[in-house]
């Protein structure tokens, strides 16, 4: 039982941090995320340079790293420096890539030559994939997709999506190179995308991608929730820094019991937080992995939503300012839960999963 | 006990929807229901139709131009008003400034201002808070210094909503240090174009824009501008206060929201289950349904009190307290219920591009603009103390 | 719009709370409440001489009074002086008893003479009585019951329990005399009991009472919120009034500011509980009746709940013990919540029902 | 990072699985599942049996007679023992007064009275609390003034839990008046058959009886009976405090608590619908055992900063507060889901006439029961006080 990162993985971490803490500033960062191509490609240039997305990838693989601990370490550091990079999109959609053997593209993307990104939902289909309608159609050995894909997170500006759709073995994964795309901002900054198909000729990666998906999907959840721990972090510590100076009727607002406990309580949501998604990690590839990850996104999804609403309140009117950090690592924790299934998706994922009995 | 209108109530409640929805304009509706803040014409124009019909200054006696409703009359046009998308009406001079002048003002600022009120001539927007006193008004700083028949303004003020908008500002200024806080405020009327005045918008969570911060260097303001006597400024605020909390609850915004939700959910389906038929949404949507109509009595129970002239701040308290954690709630829902919808800036996308209706589309940057409700006009940790202040008294 | 009672109904209420303030200690309140037959026969004589039963029928029945007006003052005097006595299975098996013509029996439950009781609910059966297995046989002009039937709230020592049971035509309901009941004290006080029928022979009301049983239930309903009310004003005075007298850290705990806030939360349910009530019984008997009584048991399950927990957290240890009355007032508004449907049945039950839009 | 135990760790576990799979008695496990104080003779009866592997001062070193455990071993048996209806044993005198002795007392009182502790000879109580000091410990006013080789005993505790069976007591006593009140206290052991000492049951809200109060008049106490020095007690009493806190998050309990939920869940209908059918329940169900997932590996967390040296009193005030909080949602939940099946009084019914199993007909009464977990052992107030101190510090 070692709770503590191993050598690499704090090296990872701190690496990241100082390169974000010196380069990532949150003005710039406001002006990058809300307006197209909704990233900076030179802050992406160089967060590729450091490894970073080389981490998602095991060696065998063509990358360094490749567990769900790198992943989650990684994604804490994003989020704690609320950075708005396509690394979401990239991460699931890099590690379909490497399923499938697509090599040049791994180092391409790797190296940050190439970016990509994965089109599994649609308007209908929030969380559960076997609910997609889109359809791919063989034609000799050609293939052709029709539908609509949504919430491609990381898509603007990106070379390559992977497209989920029917076949007649199951769901498949597709190339497609620089579709057409409805971009727009997230409202938390970053860029998303639909796809709109009418007969869109693509590569065929797999025709039955299902178990793939299922994972990658999962190790997105993880990467979110680790996000989110980062995020909270943050904000928490920005709130208890503005309890401390700010005054009202002649004290530190800090000093007022009825926040004071308002504030613990979302301390022990964030170590919760951080609980869960250690636990996730762990169960990663064991039989328990989608219950636990499930687990994961459903209390990072309450516990993001009651850490930044309280922020906000505790802060005043200063935390509905556009201007304050905080107003921003607020909305990233909201809308951490409305990506790969919210809250309520994952208690009922959870509830119709039995548990797996402990045998460790 | 009773809980019908009477007769006349009514027949009035017919009155204001027919009107509303013979003259609403399209637009203005529209913008409404999609949570948008609307453009200064849009209000105007609105204005000078409810003018034509005398239904602008709503709380006014008619004596001053106001159509002389009483406290139900009120309630029933602002939850219509709600209910049919129609504008909230800001509230600067019309419930703040003119109540004010009403009570404290001289003949001559009754005169001159009144009317301008109405006619939408001026526009006014409010000098309270500062970056250092908020929920803590009795800290301001902004200071005026007596220069023959002029005060000397320097400060800054903050949280001034609409105040793009605005020509005028009212303020309440330090005009005296030696006395204890509360002694040495008053009020001040101050024309925008003065020179070394200065608005600067401040832009909110949501990306949107409703709030400023003024400042003030150096900038001359006739003597006769002040409201009532030198060093009264803290009575008139108090009074002004309790006026800014007619229809507090927010009782209409509340409805419409759950109509609206009620609308998606039978409509947006995700992973094939129409969001209404989630029992987990179902039950969410009923609680909060029960709670507002609850809260829908509890406002007609202190509006009963306030027209037997019992009710009090306490009452109001509640209200805000309750009021907008209903509507917060709802914003909440309707934000979740979306899903994956939620996340995209709509302003983005045309409609054809969208994948639900443009106010759906909306639902999250409206979620986190709701989130100043519990915090502007009073935090709801101020009105807690209020309450327990009275409740643990003796 | 008038929020006053009725001097009828001022008087009504003033008699009782007299009445009760006098005459029923909690001490001895909680000696009858818990051991059989789990009341008191004086004190039900001495309220039914008061004219507190005949307040629940009208006058063309033989009452002076009917309206769910009546009933809610009667149940809010009831609540607030944590009244043990079978008031609620009285008032809904005298109803039924009224609407089935039975003069001489409403006659005599009215004066206090017999006592009744209803049997509606079973086992599997918590809230939705179309659910209802009990059968009912008839042989000539004999009817014979058979099946489980639970819930039945004071039943013990009644003279007569109605019985619904499922006859060709819907629910009928049946009137036994003095059947043999498997008795229990309720967790929070009062008589409680099962009934098991293997052919028990009894008298038919009606063959098929489904509308009546429907409209009983939901004016118990509103009987409780109104006793719910009752409970939670005394319960929230006995709160302030402890933390006006107990100090900790030299202080009145009263002057803590994270325990005031919680105080106002729980007076804001208190106000929205009192006007939810009155909401019930304002749309009792109109197209809305079922939907806005679901909305007020809805709403006192969770505030009950939520003020019954305060009170006893607010309290410290005095308030989880017996000796102290709050901690009986706490159970009543828990337990309240498992009578006649719960929180949740009646959050489905508004789900699944459409609004009557108001033209009123 | 590794969440896994170590081989050894696990070997221990199975040892202890298997050790409660052959010894454990019926009885006592099942009075245990169905939420039932134990009688004084069960807890005696496995205590000798634990004594007899030599398992009972989990947390003595060796040398004191305890069985060595490390902190993980600990936890793990504490675990096992709640996952298989063991009874917790009764802290007094194993984690409370041992360790004081340990640490505090002199040779003689060490070799005295710790074999008494495991062998079950004595059974202690505690005398913290009083009606006017409980979160507030400090503010103690039972006096003990010296008279030759006695103190003279006065005042009154509270709270005393399981008193019924016991017959020694460890008390604060206030020994010196003139000085601040953390300064004046004294630990003093108190024999219950000393004449002036009286216990008086306390019954709970659910009508268990598990807490006394012990009133003390003119009560001879000899001054060897002192732990460490006169005026010594407030350090003493913090450090005992410290070691209530052991298995202070309750896993093992939760975890029971929800697989019985499952169970009951699994079979219990409500109109014609399984309770585990019913998503409300279902999510509820979920989001709760997501939150006991994640507390497993909080408290792993804290634990293995402890084996490192770094963990503190934060970190057992917020196992504590989110700890409470699960069981008590746990409770609530079992009991809801019951529906009217909640309301009898199950002691009243033979199992027979009950129509769920016994366990499940107690849902109310140990709701209300655990209650108590947020009050006694530090209000959780108390312990949001505590964090919010080391979280604002400086």
């Amino acid at each position: 039982m070692d709770f503590n990162l191993s050598e690499d993985h704090q090296m990872l971490s701190d690496t990241l941090r100082r390169f974000l803490a010196d380069n990532y500033e949150i003005e710039a960062r406001n002006e990058q995320a809300y307006a197209a191509p909704y990233h900076s490609a030179d802050t992406w240039e160089a967060l590729a340079g450091l490894g970073t997305v080389g981490a998602f990838i095991s060696e065998e693989r063509g990358g360094f790293g490749g567990s769900a601990e790198d992943v989650a370490v990684v994604f804490e550091e994003i989020g704690r420096a609320l950075c708005a990079e396509p690394m979401l999109g990239t991460l699931m959609g890099l590690r379909l890539l490497a399923d499938f053997g697509c090599e040049e593209l791994v180092e391409a993307v790797i190296g940050g030559e190439a970016r990509c990104a994965l089109a599994i939902y649609e308007p209908q289909a929030a969380c559960d994939f076997s609910h997609i309608k889109a359809e791919a159609r063989q034609e000799g050995d050609r293939w052709f997709l029709t539908g609509r894909k949504s919430a491609i997170y990381g898509a603007p500006g990106a070379d390559y999506v992977l497209v989920a759709a029917r076949t007649g073995q199951g769901i498949g994964i597709f190339l497609a190179e620089k579709p057409e795309l409805i971009e727009a901002a997230m409202i938390d900054g970053g860029g998303i995308a639909d796809l709109v198909m009418d007969g869109l000729q693509v590569k065929c990666l797999s025709p039955d991608a299902t178990r793939q998906i299922e994972d990658v999907l999962d190790l997105g959840r993880i990467a979110l929730c680790a996000e989110a721990v980062g995020a909270m972090t943050h904000l928490i510590e920005l709130t208890v820094d503005y309890m401390k100076q700010r005054k009202q009727f002649g004290r530190e607002i800090a000093s007022f019991q009825a926040l004071q406990h308002r504030v613990v309580d979302m301390l022990v949501e964030l170590e919760q937080a951080r609980s869960i998604t250690i636990a996730a990690v762990a169960a990663y590839g064991s039989p328990d992995q989608s219950r636990v990850v499930s687990m994961a996104k459903n209390l990072i999804g309450r516990a993001g939503r009651h850490i930044a609403e309280e922020a906000i309140q505790l802060h005043g009117g200063i935390g509905m300012t556009w201007e304050y950090p905080g107003a921003h690592y607020a909305k990233r924790l909201v809308m951490i839960d409305h990506q790969l299934g919210d809250r309520t998706d994952h208690a009922l994922r959870i509830a119709s999963s039995a548990p797996t009995r402990e045998a460790a | 006990m009773n809980l019908e209108f009477s007769d006349d109530e009514r027949a009035f409640r017919d009155e204001v929807r027919s009107f509303l929805n013979d003259r609403l304009p399209d637009d203005v509706a529209r913008a409404v229901a999609e949570g948008r803040e609307l453009e200064k014409e849009q209000i105007l124009r609105w204005q000078a139709i409810l003018n034509e019909k005398g239904w602008v200054a709503t709380t006014w006696p008619k004596e001053n131009g106001g159509p002389g409703w009483t406290a139900v009359e009120r309630h029933i046009f602002s939850e219509e008003c709600a209910l049919n998308n129609a504008p909230r009406m800001p509230p600067f001079g019309l419930n703040m400034l003119g109540p004010v002048l009403i009570k404290f003002g001289s003949e001559q600022q009754k005169a001159e201002i009144l009317p301008r009120i109405i006619d939408g001539t001026d526009w006014w927007c409010q000098g309270y808070s500062e970056p250092g006193a908020g929920s803590d008004l009795a800290s301001l700083k902004t200071r005026a210094v007596r220069d023959g028949d002029d005060y000397i303004v320097n400060g800054q003020k903050t949280w001034t909503t609409l105040g793009q908008h605005a020509n005028k500002i009212f303020c309440l200024v330090r005009t005296d240090n030696e006395v204890k806080p509360q002694a040495g405020i008053s009020f001040l009327l101050v024309d925008l174009d003065t020179p070394g005045v200065e608005m600067r918008p401040i832009r909110l969570i949501d990306g949107g824009y409703e709030v400023n911060e003024v400042f003030f260097t150096d900038a001359r303001v006739p003597v006769a501008n002040l409201v009532g006597e030198e060093n009264q400024g803290w009575t008139i605020a108090k009074y002004l206060l309790t006026h800014e909390r007619t229809n507090i609850a927010g009782i209409g915004f509340a409805t419409k929201d759950l109509e609206r939700f009620h609308e998606l959910a039978a409509e947006v389906t995700r992973d094939s289950q129409r969001i209404a038929d989630n029992p987990i949404y179902a039950a969410r949507a009923a609680e909060i349904e029960a709670d507002l109509e609850a809260l829908r009595i509890t406002n007609l129970r202190m509006l009963a009190k306030t027209r037997d002239g019992a009710a009090g701040g306490v009452e109001s308290s509640l209200l805000k307290l309750k009021g907008t954690q209903i509507r917060q709630s709802l914003q909440d829902l309707y934000r979740s219920a979306l899903g994956p919808q939620a996340a995209p800036n709509a302003d983005d996308l045309s409609d054809n591009e969208l994948t639900v209706p443009v106010d759906a589309a909306r639902a999250a940057p409206v979620y986190f603009n709701h989130r100043k409700l519990s915090i502007f006009g009073g935090a709801n940790e101020i009105q807690r103390n209020i309450v327990a202040k009275e409740l643990f008294r003796g």
